[in-house]
């Protein structure tokens, strides 16, 4: 199902998007401390899948990644690695300041800065970390753009994707994931 | 058979936060193992020697993302005990409220975190829910629902606001109530204890071998090593409370003692608010001027509290700049995380990996830093 | 056989997937409801299954493909012979060995098509699931066997027909406790309810088998597991639990013992996959051996309640 | 240990299933989201009109999340900079540190914590009272005092007692290392000062060099613009001072004692060779300064640092003029001015003392001589006071009379002719420097004093600095502050005391000096001796009436170019008083400027 | 406590060769002792009662170009924690490993080894990447290594001018 501009989509394609937006997978994957507020958002408390939101344990089945947070070069691979592994139409939050432009870690050796240089972010979410009510209201804020067409991130990524891989390589060296085996 | 070679994470919904277990398998068994930390690493401690004495206290709470005051003590009394100043009173009670409360957070959520690999999610949700009551209370005190800054050097940051120790007296009589309904549904389980009892076994000779504190050390070698109470720091010392203990350490006997540290702690906190002095002050100055050039006396100290895992310390190194010259973390479960994974990790079941990590209270981010 | 048959067929196919899937939705709220929540909202399975089958998905080879294909075509072929309250798509062809097979090619489509996308959380999952299978099957088998045993058929509308007409006393649940109680237990299995489901343990094995499935072949996925929930639960409604003697009857019957399922395997965590088997044969076994003995040497409960 | 097991025990949780959810509502999420505490650190909210642009908030953010961005349609004020901070909530860590520190109150945080957007760009704000979204948010987290994180209360400066009165002795004590260093760690680098000052000294950095023990240091700051750092160090009027954005909340930072802390505790040899380091390589180029006062001294500083020939003309005996002459002993001891002046002199400058420009030597004959002439002649004369009376004998002007006792002083010359009672008619610190001279004098002449003060101005507005007023009086001296003089009343051909009037106001309604009294509360201030210290004024009778024509003269101030070049007569320079009025650091920075000036005229000429 | 404490200070310096004690709290001290008995020192402390490595870590100490190892033991019984401290030199950095007296200490020095490019002899696994990977600097906690040049280097930032100017504009 390739979707042309989204300007002009397509009756089916409406109705994908209403699916799409009504029932969204989050990547179980915890990249940084705002993961911990998580827990809050998906359990009781604030129970997100009110909004048709849950946790799914593979790339494979989530619809949406969450940045929660600074991103160390290390799980930047991987992070690269699930989310070329999703499936299309696939979205990406990211949370908190880090992400933004470094957050705290400005000055690190060891986390990026910018995230939208390496892979494309469909919302962002202000706060260090960001509350569950503003989780929740970033769900829903997602929702209304996958419903009107406007989150395109992962249309950009393949379109643009000899830039973002550039980015990727020179921050990175390498998009490779070695094992710890060392053999 | 051959041996299969599974990444157990980071990105694995067994996984207690960006960790990775790399393994082989035969079979369900894991015949080999590798810890792979660094996928939270952003090298705080070059960071903290970057930044200002009181402009770090920003930084450490980000260490330890599950339990962060326990960071904001350490670092204070350290700073503390180099500058030779003396905390008031009502900060030393102040800062126990906060702790305990953090303990009890940790706790619960470390409670529910048993739904996790085990697959009853339904307790998971109900902790989680009411950590978030402690949060709230927390958001009261400090502003903020997880890293508080709260607790500086030379006390704490602001007075508590008016009528919140009614509010937390409130939250455990609630807790009195709701906490045993956690032991009803699992850890009186009869699959729980399949799985947990008897299992994920950490021997005394193994604590001393690989290092372990906490929880897991106290119900392996029966004795009271809490920092708490061997080295009381705070207003410990003025307070009654006991140290579970337990010399059989499987994952039940560690489920269980969190169980009854979390009851140790609620019986702190009701001591904490009714000794707390109800007037005073709350903070001194640890250095003249402004925050932007305060200094500390040149030394250095190891500053260590008890965490929810066991010792947790800072090694704080001073050459009586603006900035820190050194500041080593020790995560408390730096010695199960890492060397315990790569030792006796090996021999269990696949399933037991992330029970491993739950029961013995692996942080990935005080291991990375 | 007409095509009169398949219209039925298609109409029960269409009709179970529906009430499979909203009664799937509501079960979530009430999930949900004892994690002191609100749940999402009813038709949320819907969304879910029609988001995945919108999404583009990779594919591992044919083997992969085929596997989904097959299980799906192996499921969907099982549904038609299902009788419900007594209809039947294709009368007389509802041998509950017929439906065992094909229920059989399903599940061999599903491991088939995930082991062949090659990654070992699947393969480990796969290997839990057929050991999971075999754990339950034998003593379900052996109960079922009992029954065919005692009402001297295998067609499952007529061993449902038969426990009609004296009330729940009539059930073959009641006039053979311990095969209903080995019955109920392997419902778990079978389902892959807690305690019974490591072998998609997302803590554990990241989801197992499905761990490869995304866009339309995991809403393929779904498809299938509802309609396979469906043939599973009917299964055991009409064998031990007296079918329906309407469709609303039996309608109402099958929710609730879907529901009990549910709430019960809300408050269970999951057994490691070998203590799930030493389970299986400890308990449901040696229930069913002693039902069939009962059964077969005794006479108890076999035409009348005594 | 471990408990037993129980099978029915989990089916309890079942009882939720008909109790009420703990979950929060969506309405309460979504439509209007829970507020946070009232300690909630949510999004910063600046009070613009508060806020001083000081940047402190930038350098205590440990997350460089804080940039001060120059806002154009800002005036720049005294004390305000034209910037206001800009927050970058793509760094940001929420953790209050800029509320805590904030020196005018002025930043605060609100209870606000949502903002979503597609666009990294737009999570940049600069924020005002209204809070990022304009949605004026309820506040949040504030700073109290138990929070701050500045030291507002100075370093108490040690005086001498009142004892201090029988001598010359210097009254400020000076500050101990300790204290210095404790003082200087409350600076917050904000560089207010240095916008204010008006010879831009480098007033952090030098703070900083003291807080960082390096004396040396500090020296090269100073003298990168201030060459008279011990006078300076003394008697600055410190306008830093009144600009201090610690001022704000608390006191400002000692500024002008700091400075003298490191003067007098710098080891002589950092100090020449920090001084002389400034010195490079000898230019073809003669300059000559007329005058040896502040601004001479400073341009011929910076002139000879640049490689010129320099020829200070003074017409009395010692360099220095105002600094020489005019301050009193017990603010500036003989000892700094010295030192200052030495400095200079062993940079190489040459000073040609007693001789008279206009007399000795004509301006003609210095323009032959020299490359470019620097005029800092400053207001060598007293500004007469317009009232019956003040032609008589004994009526004295401030001017000779502090020059008198400071060759007193230094045995060059008697003491002046200072008689019992004396009264010094302005409010000045000039004033003030006569009559608690006086005091002094009478004490060591007649063992006791009888010093009274009259000023237009009342004693809120008096434009003598406060400490001056508290340490006068408490030295005994007896002012009637917000009385005019009318006449000074002559009986016997002997002045007997001077009449003054209650002043109802001191300007006009356009604002011109045109004081007005209230003749029926008037008294007699007794004394036979009257000083008059009520301004100054420049003499220009060396410069001949070809020259005066070329330039402008407004109000006895000589208009010139920025870099102190007189537009018409390029050669000629000039800088001071004459030029910006009486005050010994504008002066500084006027030498400074013309130096420059003149390097560049002198560079362009020669190409 | 103190007396304690001094007791087994005192204890320690009779056995042990021990340059210098500084008494750090009343529940810590620190001994400094030669690189070279080191390993002696350890394991006599462990037999009397420090049985526990809490950390192992290392100093920078750039101007006297050194590094300064040191061992923090914890002694639960007394509640006592001793920090021991040893000087190497900073150019070829090298040490033998502890693993043998406290098997904790494994990971440890890969850290140490990773942070500060010394080297653990008989640590077979002291040179593999523990918490960085593809690691291609000097060692990033030694003090001549700027944090901020690295990331600037690697990581781009967004261009604050820019995006206040455009903000600006935007208000006025």
């Amino acid at each position: 199902m390739v979707l042309e501009n989204q300007d002009n989509r397509n009756l089916w394609e409406k109705i994908g998007d209403f699916f799409s937006a009504n029932s969204i997978w989050m990547k179980w994957y915890c990249t940084g401390c705002g993961a911990i507020e998580l827990p809050p958002t998906m359990t009781s408390r604030f129970d997100m899948e009110r909004l048709g939101m849950g946790p799914m344990a593979t790339p494979r089945q989530a619809d949406v990644l969450l940045i929660t947070g600074y991103l160390s070069s290390k799980t930047l691979r991987r992070v690269i690695y699930s989310y070329e592994q999703m499936q299309d139409p696939k979205y990406i939050v990211a949370f908190g300041s880090c992400t933004i432009n470094g957050g705290i870690y400005y000055d690190s050796y060891a986390t990026i800065n910018q995230l939208d240089k390496y892979i494309p972010v469909d919302l962002y979410i202000a706060g260090c970390m960001p509350r569950p009510e503003g989780i929740m209201n970033a769900f829903a804020d997602l929702i209304t753009m996958i419903k009107k067409g406007q989150a395109n991130g992962w249309r950009h990524y393949q379109e643009n994707y000899e830039w973002y891989k550039q980015n990727q390589l020179d921050s990175l060296k390498e998009v490779i994931i070695h094992d710890e085996f060392h053999e | 058979m051959k041996e299969v070679k599974l990444f157990l994470g980071p990105q694995h919904p067994g996984m207690h936060g960006n960790y990775s277990v790399h393994m082989y398998v035969d079979g369900d068994i894991i015949k080999k193992a590798r810890p792979t930390p660094g996928f939270l690493h952003r090298g705080f401690e070059k960071l903290m020697e970057r930044r200002l004495w009181m402009g770090n206290l920003a930084l450490i709470p980000r260490i330890c993302v599950v339990e962060p005051d326990i960071n904001e003590m350490v670092y204070a009394q350290g700073i503390e005990t180099l500058a030779n100043v003396e905390v008031p009173e009502k900060a030393h009670w102040i800062r126990m409220l906060i702790l305990e409360m953090a303990r009890l957070a940790i706790h619960i959520m470390g409670l529910g975190g048993i739904g996790g690999p085990t697959g009853m999610y339904t307790i998971t949700y109900w902790a989680i829910a009411q950590r978030d009551l402690i949060l709230d209370l927390f958001e009261e005190i400090t502003g903020a629902r997880v890293y508080h800054m709260y607790i500086v050097p030379g006390g704490v940051r602001k007075q508590l606001p008016v009528g919140i120790l009614d509010k937390v007296s409130k939250l455990l009589d609630e807790l009195d109530v709701k906490i045993p309904e956690y032991k009803e549904l699992a850890l009186k389980h009869p699959i729980i204890h399949k799985r947990i009892k008897d299992n994920i076994m950490l021997p005394a000779d193994v604590v001393w071998e690989l290092g372990v504190t906490g929880i897991g050390m106290r119900s392996a070698i029966g004795k009271e090593y809490d920092l708490r109470k061997v080295q009381p720091y705070a207003r410990y010392d003025q307070v009654e409370f006991d140290v579970p203990i337990a010399n059989y350490s499987d994952g039940l006997t560690r489920m269980n003692t969190k169980y009854k540290e979390i009851f140790q702690s609620i019986r702190i906190l009701r001591q904490v608010i009714e000794k707390m002095p109800k007037e005073g002050e709350v903070r001194t100055r640890v250095s003249t001027g402004s925050a932007l050039r305060w200094t500390v006396p040149a030394g250095m100290v190891y500053s260590a509290i008890e965490s929810s895992r066991g010792e947790y310390g800072y090694f704080i190194v001073s050459d009586g700049k603006e900035m820190p010259y050194r500041i080593a973390v020790r995560g408390a479960s730096f010695p199960q995380g890492l060397l315990g994974i790569e030792k006796y990790l090996v021999g269990h079941r696949i399933d037991d990996a992330s029970l491993w990590m739950d029961t013995m209270g692996v942080c990935s981010p005080e291991i990375d830093r | 056989m007409t095509v009169m048959n398949f219209v039925y067929g298609f109409i029960v196919l269409l009709a179970a997937f529906i009430f499979q899937t909203a009664l799937t939705g509501v079960n979530r709220k009430v999930t949900a409801r004892i994690q002191k929540r609100y749940g999402p909202r009813w038709y949320q399975q819907f969304l879910d299954i029609f988001k995945a089958l919108r999404k583009g998905s990779i594919t591992h080879g044919w083997v992969f493909d085929f596997g989904v294909i097959m299980a799906l075509g192996g499921i969907m072929a099982t549904v038609i012979f299902i009788p419900v309250a007594g209809f039947e798509a294709f009368p007389n062809m509802d041998n509950v060995f017929v439906i065992s097979y094909l229920l059989a090619v399903g599940m061999l489509g599903m491991a088939m098509s995930a082991a062949g996308s090659g990654n070992p959380w699947a393969s480990i999952g796969v290997s839990r699931a057929l050991t999971n299978m075999v754990a339950y099957d034998v003593p379900l088998m052996i109960v079922i066997f009992t029954l065919i045993f005692a009402f001297d058929t295998a067609s499952v509308s007529e061993i449902a027909a038969m426990q009609q007409g004296m009330g729940v006393l009539g059930w073959n649940a009641v006039r053979m406790p311990l095969g209903g109680i080995v019955a109920f237990i392997a419902l778990f299995g079978m389902l892959g309810k807690k305690p019974f489901d490591s072998f998609i343990a997302p803590a554990e094995i990241a989801s197992g088998p499905m761990v490869e499935y995304g866009g339309k072949h995991l809403g393929f996925m779904f498809i299938l597991h509802e309609l396979m929930t469906f043939i599973e639960v009917s299964l055991i409604l009409s064998l031990f639990f007296g079918g329906g003697s309407s469709i609303l009857v039996y309608a109402i019957k099958y929710a609730i013992l879907y529901t009990l399922v549910n709430i019960i395997s809300q408050v269970m965590p999951r057994f490691k996959i070998d203590q799930a088997v030493k389970f299986f044969y400890r308990v449901p076994l040696v229930f069913a051996i002693i039902q069939g003995l009962v059964v077969i040497f005794l006479g108890w409960g076999v035409s009348v309640w005594f | 240990m471990n408990e037993r097991k129980s099978f029915f025990a989990p089916v309890k949780a079942w009882k939720y299933l008909l109790r009420r959810p703990v979950t929060i509502l969506k309405k309460d999420i979504f439509e209007n989201p829970r507020e946070g505490s009232d300690m909630y650190r949510g999004f910063h909210q600046n009070d613009w009109d508060k806020c001083v642009g000081c940047g402190t908030c930038e350098s205590i953010c440990p997350t460089n999340a804080i940039s001060m961005v120059e806002i154009a349609s800002l005036e720049i004020e005294d004390g305000k900079k034209n910037e206001r901070p800009g927050f970058d909530y793509g760094r940001c860590s929420f953790c209050a540190l800029c509320v805590d520190i904030c020196v005018s109150d002025s930043l605060k945080m609100s209870k606000e914590y949502l903002h979503l957007s597609k666009d990294a760009e737009s999570f940049y704000f600069i924020p005002d009272i209204n809070g990022i979204h304009n949605n004026k948010a309820k506040q949040g987290y504030v700073r109290d005092e138990t929070s701050e994180l500045l030291d507002l209360v100075r370093v108490k400066m040690e005086h001498e007692d009142v004892s201090r009165k029988n001598s010359f002795i210097e009254i400020v004590k000076g500050y101990s290392m300790e204290m210095a260093l404790a003082e200087s760690a409350r600076c917050v680098e904000c560089g207010i000062c240095t916008d204010t000052c008006p010879a831009h000294m480098n007033i952090p950095e030098y703070i900083r060099s003291i807080y960082e023990n390096d004396l040396k240091g500090a020296i090269t700051h100073l003298y990168k613009t201030n060459p008279l750092s011990n006078v300076c160090g003394r008697i600055c009027t410190h306008l830093c001072e009144g600009a201090c954005s610690l001022a704000i909340r608390g006191e400002a930072i000692s500024i002008r004692w700091l400075k003298r802390y490191i003067v007098d505790n710098t080891p002589m040899e950092d100090y020449e060779e920090a001084v002389l380091s400034f010195v490079t390589e000898p230019v073809n180029g003669k300059v000559g300064i007329v005058g040896s006062g502040p601004s001479g001294l400073s341009a011929a500083y910076y002139l000879r640092t640049l490689g010129y020939e320099v020829d200070v003309y003074e017409q009395r005996a010692i360099p220095g003029g105002v600094i020489s002459y005019g301050g009193p002993e017990y603010r500036l001891p003989e000892a700094s001015v010295q030192k200052d002046i030495s400095m200079i002199e062993k940079t190489g400058v040459n000073f040609i003392t007693n001789t008279k420009v206009g007399t000795d030597i004509t301006l003609a004959q210095l323009e032959e001589k020299y490359d470019a002439v620097f005029l800092g002649i400053g207001f060598s004369l007293s500004r007469k006071l317009n009232i019956p009376g003040n032609d008589h004998g004994d009526v004295e002007y401030a001017i000779p009379f502090l020059a008198q006792t400071r060759d007193y002083l230094r045995d060059v010359s008697k003491m002046p002719d200072i008689h019992e009672k004396v009264v010094v008619i302005g409010g000045g610190n000039v004033a003030f420097d006569v009559a608690r001279t006086l005091l002094r004098l009478q004490i060591e002449k007649y063992g006791k004093a009888d010093v009274k003060m009259a000023s237009l101005e009342h004693r809120d507005i008096l434009p003598a600095d406060l400490e001056e007023l508290e340490e006068g009086e408490e030295e005994g001296i007896i002012g009637s502050f917000g009385y005019g003089p009318e006449e000074i009343v002559i009986k016997n051909n002997k002045i007997v005391g001077l009449k003054v009037n209650k002043v109802l106001s001191i300007f006009d309604e356009d604002n011109n000096f045109n004081p007005s009294y209230d003749k029926s509360d008037s008294h007699v201030i007794e004394a036979t001796q009257v000083y008059i210290s009520t301004g100054q004024m420049p003499e220009y009778d060396m410069i001949t009436d070809e020259i005066k024509e070329k330039m402008e003269i407004v109000r006895g101030k000589i208009i010139t170019a920025e870099n102190g070049q007189i537009v018409n007569v390029p050669w000629l320079f000039a800088g001071g008083d004459i030029v910006r009025g009486p005050d010994i650091i504008n002066g500084v920075a006027n030498g400074h400027d013309s130096a420059v000036g003149i390097d560049k005229y002198l560079q362009s000429k020669k190409k | 406590m103190m007396n304690s404490m001094n007791n087994i200070i005192k204890q320690i310096d009779d056995v042990l060769t021990i340059t210098n004690s500084e008494i750090i709290t009343n529940r810590q001290f620190a001994i400094d002792i030669n690189s070279g008995d080191v390993h002696q020192s350890l394991a006599y402390l462990k037999s009397i009662g420090f049985t526990q490595l809490s950390i192992l870590t290392c100093i920078d100490l750039i101007a006297n170009n050194e590094f300064q190892l040191i061992y923090i033991l914890n002694n639960w019984e007394l509640g006592l924690f001793v920090i021991v401290r040893t000087i190497i030199p900073r150019d070829n950095p090298a040490f033998v490993t502890i693993i043998n007296i406290f098997p904790g200490a494994k990971y440890y020095e890969r850290e140490v080894h990773e942070f500060f490019g010394v080297t653990f002899e008989g640590n077979d696994s002291y040179s593999k990447p523990l918490l960085l990977e593809i690691w291609d600097d000097i060692p990033p906690l030694r003090k001549d290594f700027d944090p901020q040049v690295y990331s600037d280097s690697k990581f781009p930032k967004r261009d604050l001018d820019k995006i206040y100017r455009s903000k600006i504009g935007g208000v006025d």
